[in-house]
């Protein structure tokens, strides 16, 4: 399946777009997806940490991604 | 009535209407935190800062907080306000308000909602130098 | 640059003017307590509330906690108002400012300030219930 | 010497009055300044608690007070 990974803060910069498509297999969990995207981004693994959103509420590594699913990655947030 | 407002703007926050929202008769004791943009960082000095907000996640995360507080704490009413979009400093970009019969909750549950604010709702905020940028918080 | 405003009014209080007071480019982060008349105490309708001080010791006093705040606690700036004469439920009694770099300090020190406040600053408060009226907290 | 003791709150209500005369001793300390009080107004000793104020500080028990001095009782106080 494809998804739409939406970025924000950071990692729209290391992913140089704020709309990242991305191949997945059918079931894929949040963890597969990281895994996916530290591979493309290694950049990525040098953040503090970083979140994904699924269906705007933070996802467990074992959740599983369905193609309908809002993806959103959340890096270190720094409100207020 | 309702006891909670959240609101993320991208104008200048009133404390007034905030501190309206939560006023009310039963309240003797009222706790605000105001979070403002400071001209420095780590003695450098900052010419402005980015806000930007996963905004209906956002939304979200801060009603969890609201909720949380009012079940942990004694408290009557929760006003829960971000800006987003560029701010100068000086300028405010978060405020609380708490409202409770009595101050030692409301103070509790003030610090409650910008303590978890701060690690849990999806805002961001690039800081600019005369030098660069960066994203405050994003590496270790 | 001053750093401490005290004053005891028989008007309204003005947070804004408060806040005006307490926010510079160098405080990131500012506590505020409001402290209002409530409508009951223990269950009891409140009519009305007379506060009265002796003024000259009472801002001495006020003055002292402010000065001990910004000693204990690495504040920047402070501000305590507190009104006296005849107040209504849902009406401000008094309000602390204070402004900080950080907001762990500013929270301690607006706590430290009220909680000081009520055992030292010579006021006192008359509730009027519809049977009668009592000065708070006289005896034990 | 002759002062005037200034009282607020229920103090003025327990006097009857905001400028109470009181004939004291020469060189009268707080504490004894307390106990005169208190044989006038037995109702004091009710209180929760209740301060002298010299010359708008509070005063310990073993100060003494002089005829020029600003002399006030400070019941419980009850701001805020």
């Amino acid at each position: 399946m494809e998804i739409t990974i939406t970025a924000f803060g950071i990692a729209k910069d290391i992913f140089r777009t704020s709309a990242l498509p991305i191949e997945l297999e059918d079931n894929s969990s949040v963890d597969m997806l990281k895994q996916e995207l530290e591979r493309r981004f290694p950049e990525l693994a040098k953040l503090k940490s970083y979140a994904i959103a699924v269906n705007e509420t933070y996802a467990a590594n074992d959740v599983l991604i369905k193609p309908a699913d809002t993806v959103v990655i959340i890096p270190p947030v720094s409100g207020g | 009535m309702k006891s909670i407002d959240i609101q993320i703007k991208s104008s200048a926050l009133s404390l007034e209407e905030q501190l309206a929202f939560v006023s009310d008769e039963a309240s003797g004791g009222i706790n605000v935190f105001v979070g403002n943009v400071r001209n420095q960082t780590k003695d450098k000095p900052v010419i402005k800062l980015e806000f930007e907000a996963y905004i209906p996640m956002a939304i979200k995360e801060m009603e969890l907080i609201a909720t949380e507080a009012l079940s942990k704490y004694a408290i009557n009413k929760i006003s829960i306000q971000h800006r987003i979009g560029t701010l100068l400093p000086g300028e405010t970009a978060v405020i609380i308000v708490v409202g409770s019969a009595h101050r030692d909750d409301a103070f509790r549950a003030c610090r409650y909602c910008i303590d978890t604010l701060k690690k849990t709702v999806p805002i961001w905020k690039k800081e600019f130098f005369e030098d660069g940028a960066v994203w405050v918080a994003a590496h270790p």
